[in-house]
């Protein structure tokens, strides 16, 4: 029982920590500082403690100082309540959604059972789904509680987008599981041990298909009609000043964090390395004894897997700043007309081959 | 048109500066409709990832292995540490000129202080030993400068002239950005190349 | 349609008072980690400027090409242009700002949330330029307080960088008692 | 734990019941409304049916609310619009029939003798994905098939209601040449 608990309070702590101790603040420099490298410009490296520059790092620092000491804005005539809560509508879905997302696989500790993923739900997918379909909440009533015509252009934009988007994101899915047949995160990435069972050869439509539902999902750089500069000031969060204003940008980032860790687990062998089984790499680590083996081959599975995260992030930041952002009718058009279909055949297809 | 573009015995296409032999037609597609291939997005945007990935990993590269003696890729200045050197053409901050003895050239014949556009020049002409004109004040409003280079142009004694300086111009303060005469003086010296330059240039054009 | 400001619980504001108030004035003058957290409040807000760029002429090129990859505002934080006053930081006026045009500069000024600064680019914004007529604002100073002049018609980038590094310094030695109380200095326009 | 964690929930679902009976904004009404959705959703999974939350959560919370918010932002409801507080019998009515509902719940609650609420008791396999889906798919599925049917006459009925008619002369002249439908 405190071996229980113990395992799991140390994972919420990893997981929470590499969230919002790591990913949320770099993310932040990563951005600037990548968008910077793919435009030959230099970036952000002018910010110093003592003389000393961390390529910049310190920037993100300034900015959260800065963020925290400006001043909190609540327009007349504003919902309080619902301005206030907006923020944090939107940026705890972000963060709870990985909570079903494993990490790593199975080991044995000193005789304890530890499998890497907080909690390993037997709907996990479902899960997800659910907790990104509240997090429209947010954008929704800050558009809404701000008492601001672009605000409330921009809450709709963004609900109406989430909405059609959580549609085609949830048939894009339906090929993955009838591949593996579970809605477990888990149980599907046991399942992709073997390199080839992997889900981008089992589906690579699919994983187009959601990447471009999930990133459009996020409000991200190609689909970020929500928050159009050149048409609606800066969307739903064009009151919103200091922390507040920050915390819809932390969700944002967290949210690319989870998009990576889904397209890992789903499609990316989650944990594993390709060609290795677990049985390969424990007896790899056998010279360190039994317990030791499974510490190094555990440690192996999560930088796997955070190596596979990082560079999804990447990716999806290298999208960012490639690609020219849509208008609102082509977003929907590519929703409904484009994804819909395309995902559909993908179901039809893999029922054909799968279930003959 | 074409005396002032090749001052370099050079045949340059007037416009660009870009000899004939290298310039080509480009060839821009009218027609707004789309190819299959095009409509399919996915392959024309894995292009557009392709570029700037290249650009990503190639300046990645030369941000880890720095390259010795060549031009870096990056070509930002950085510029309170660096400075881009100025061609003789650019008009920067107007300044005085002065004669060896450090007498200032002008002679005050106001005819700065009456073609500047934006009237940001001030002279208070005086004489010297009963025959030789100076401006005993000569101020000029930095915050009024276009930079448009009438003053020099139309000086009959090359007293004022275009310097290549641009920097510590701005200020915390407006009132401080009217420079009187001596803020404006520098030697011919630090000029020369301007001066050169006008003189080249202006007898070439006779309006 | 006049706009309100309404300060909810500015942070900044409860710890000014700790100085502020005369009989601990000179107790908590020279104390060591207000002086501390001053500097380092202002050292994050120096290098973490938020622009909003009020773009009215073409001066807009020569900014342009300052936040582009030859000189890179980037480099010394204030990249990031966001088009809501209330997220912005330094208010960037580029242009000419007629008459017509000075009512929502003012406006837009209002609306940004403190600590705030005003940038005034090229000639058009310092004096009004060359434009000494009846339709042009003569220098945005005459509508908002101004932190930082930049002439030129348009500037070079080196000059708006000069401009940015005076901005600093002014930031780094700010105190908190210095800052603006109460409704904003600037009446309705 | 799990009583402690119901209590929380019940009362957390209550409460938001009836603020959004009694709140006077509708955006507010709303919001109580999904707060219910989400402590039932969080009610199911006490009770092991963790796909009935998951699908609570999408299918109400997440979908059918946003597009209540949606329609109540864009139309900007009034505060007295479509209340029926001025309406007396029609309010006598809900009360006896809400009463009528506690005393029949109480009635069974004292008949089962306390036992109604029992935590992971059910079978081994029970509220999991694949039980509820054969079940679905085998006992069930007479029922399941009729509402899938239901279900499309209703997409079809409201293309229909939202389709351009044509031929209609006051429709036709709002079509913009070339411009496809």
């Amino acid at each position: 029982m405190l071996a229980d608990m113990i395992e799991s309070i140390a994972k919420i702590l990893f997981i929470f920590g590499m969230n919002i101790g790591f990913f949320a603040p770099v993310l932040g420099w990563v951005e600037r500082k990548q968008s910077a490298v793919m435009q030959d410009r230099i970036g952000a490296n002018r910010a110093d403690i003592f003389g000393f520059t961390v390529i910049g790092l310190f920037h993100s620092i300034a900015d959260a100082i800065k963020v925290l000491t400006k001043e909190d804005f609540i327009p007349t005539g504003a919902n309080k309540f619902f301005h206030t809560a907006a923020p944090f509508i939107s940026l705890v879905p972000a963060i709870v959604t990985f909570c079903v997302i494993p990490f790593g696989g199975r080991y044995t500790l000193f005789g304890h059972d530890v499998n890497l993923v907080i909690s390993d739900l037997d709907v996990g997918l479902l899960f997800i789904f659910a907790f990104s379909s509240l997090a429209t909440y947010g954008a929704v009533l800050g558009g809404w509680s701000s008492n601001n015509n672009w605000s409330l252009i921009g809450g709709l934009r963004a609900s109406a987008q989430m909405l059609s988007y959580e549609v085609a994101m949830g048939l894009t899915i339906i090929g993955v599981l009838m591949v593996y047949g579970s809605l477990k995160l888990t149980e599907i990435g046991v399942m992709q041990e073997n390199f080839f069972r992997w889900g981008i050869f089992m589906q690579p439509l699919g994983f187009v298909l959601f990447l471009t539902c999930a990133i459009a999902e996020n409000k991200r750089a190609p689909f970020d009609v929500p928050e159009a500069e050149s048409e609606i000031v800066a969307g739903y969060f064009t009151e919103y000043s200091g922390m507040k204003f920050v915390m819809f940008w932390m969700g944002e980032f967290l949210e690319i964090v989870t998009i990576s860790g889904i397209v890992t687990t789903l499609f990316f062998g989650a944990w594993h390395l390709p060609f290795i089984t677990d049985q390969m790499l424990l007896s790899f680590f056998q010279f360190a004894g039994s317990n030791g083996a499974s510490i190094l081959a555990m440690l192996v599975n999560i930088a796997t897997f955070f190596i596979k995260v990082i560079f999804f992030i990447w990716m999806q930041m290298t999208i960012r700043w490639t690609l020219p952002r849509f208008r609102y009718d082509q977003v929907m058009k590519l929703c409904w007309k484009m994804i819909l279909p395309l995902s559909l055949i993908n179901i039809f297809i893999t029922g054909l081959v799968f279930l003959r | 048109m074409n005396k002032m573009t090749d001052i370099d015995q050079k045949k340059c296409h007037p416009m660009v500066g870009v000899p004939i032999e290298k310039l080509r037609p480009k060839q821009v597609r009218k027609n707004l409709e789309l190819t299959l291939w095009e409509s399919l997005y996915i392959f024309e945007i894995i292009r557009g990832m392709y570029i700037t990935t290249r650009h990503f990993v190639l300046n990645m590269i030369g941000f880890v292995f720095k390259p010795k003696g060549q031009k870096r890729r990056i070509f930002t200045v950085y510029y309170p540490e660096e400075k881009v050197t100025i061609p003789a053409a650019y008009r920067g901050r107007p300044v005085l000129v002065t004669w060896k003895n450090g007498k200032e050239k002008c002679v005050a014949c106001g005819l700065c202080e009456k073609i500047c556009p934006a009237n940001a020049i001030m002279i208070v002409a005086e004489e010297r030993d009963g025959s030789d004109r100076y401006p005993s004040a000569y101020t000029l409003d930095m915050s009024r400068c276009v930079y448009c280079g009438y003053c020099e142009e139309v000086c009959p004694k090359e007293a004022i002239v275009m310097s290549a300086e641009y920097q510590g111009l701005a200020e915390r303060d407006r009132s401080k950005m009217i420079y009187s005469k001596e803020q404006l003086l520098r030697s011919e010296e630090s000029v020369k190349d301007r001066i050169e330059y006008i003189r080249r240039i202006y007898s070439k054009c006779s309006y | 349609m006049g706009v309100e400001i309404q300060r909810a619980g500015v942070s900044p504001d409860s710890l000014k008072n700790l100085t502020d108030s005369e009989d601990s004035g000179h107790l908590l003058e020279g104390s060591v980690i207000l002086t501390k957290l001053e500097s380092i409040v202002n050292w994050s807000r120096k290098y973490s400027f938020f622009l909003y760029p009020f773009v009215t002429a073409c001066c807009g090129m020569e900014f342009m090409s300052v936040a582009g990859p030859k000189y890179d505002l980037d480099r010394f934080g204030a990249a990031l242009p966001r088009f809501s006053p209330r997220q912005a930081d330094l208010l960037m006026v580029v242009g000419t700002i007629s008459h017509k045009q000075a009512p929502i500069l003012v406006k837009v000024y209002n609306q940004m949330t403190e600590p705030k600064w005003v940038f005034a680019f090229g000639v058009c914004a310092v004096s009004g330029g060359f434009y000494d007529n009846y339709a042009t604002v003569q220098g945005i100073d005459t509508l908002i307080p101004v932190d930082v002049y930049v002439p030129g018609c348009p500037p070079r980038p080196e000059m708006v960088i000069d401009g940015l590094l005076k901005l600093q310094e002014k930031v780094a030695k700010e105190k908190w008692s210095d800052w603006p109380k109460g409704a904003s200095p600037v009446s309705k326009c | 734990m799990q009583l402690l964690i119901f209590y929380i929930l019940a009362f957390g679902a209550v409460i938001s019941a009836l603020l959004m009976v009694t709140s006077k904004k509708p955006v507010s009404s709303a919001m109580s409304l999904i707060a219910t959705m989400v402590f039932l959703a969080g009610l199911y999974v006490l009770l092991d049916a963790h796909l009935i939350a998951a699908l609570q959560l999408i299918v109400y919370a997440g979908a059918i609310m946003v597009l209540f918010l949606f329609v109540i932002m864009l139309l900007n409801v009034d505060e007295k619009e479509g209340r029926m507080a001025g309406n007396t019998i029609l309010l006598q009515f809900g009360a006896i029939l809400a009463i009528g509902l506690v005393f029949i719940m109480m009635v069974s609650l004292v008949k089962s003798g306390g036992t109604l609420l029992v935590f992971g008791e059910g079978a081994d396999q029970f509220g999991t994905t694949k039980a509820v889906g054969k079940l679905l798919f085998t006992e069930y599925l007479l029922p399941f098939e009729i509402a899938s049917v239901l279900l499309l006459a209703a997409i079809v009925g409201a293309v229909i209601l939202a389709k351009r008619r044509i031929d209609d002369p006051d429709q036709k002249e709002r079509i913009i040449p070339g411009h496809k439908g």
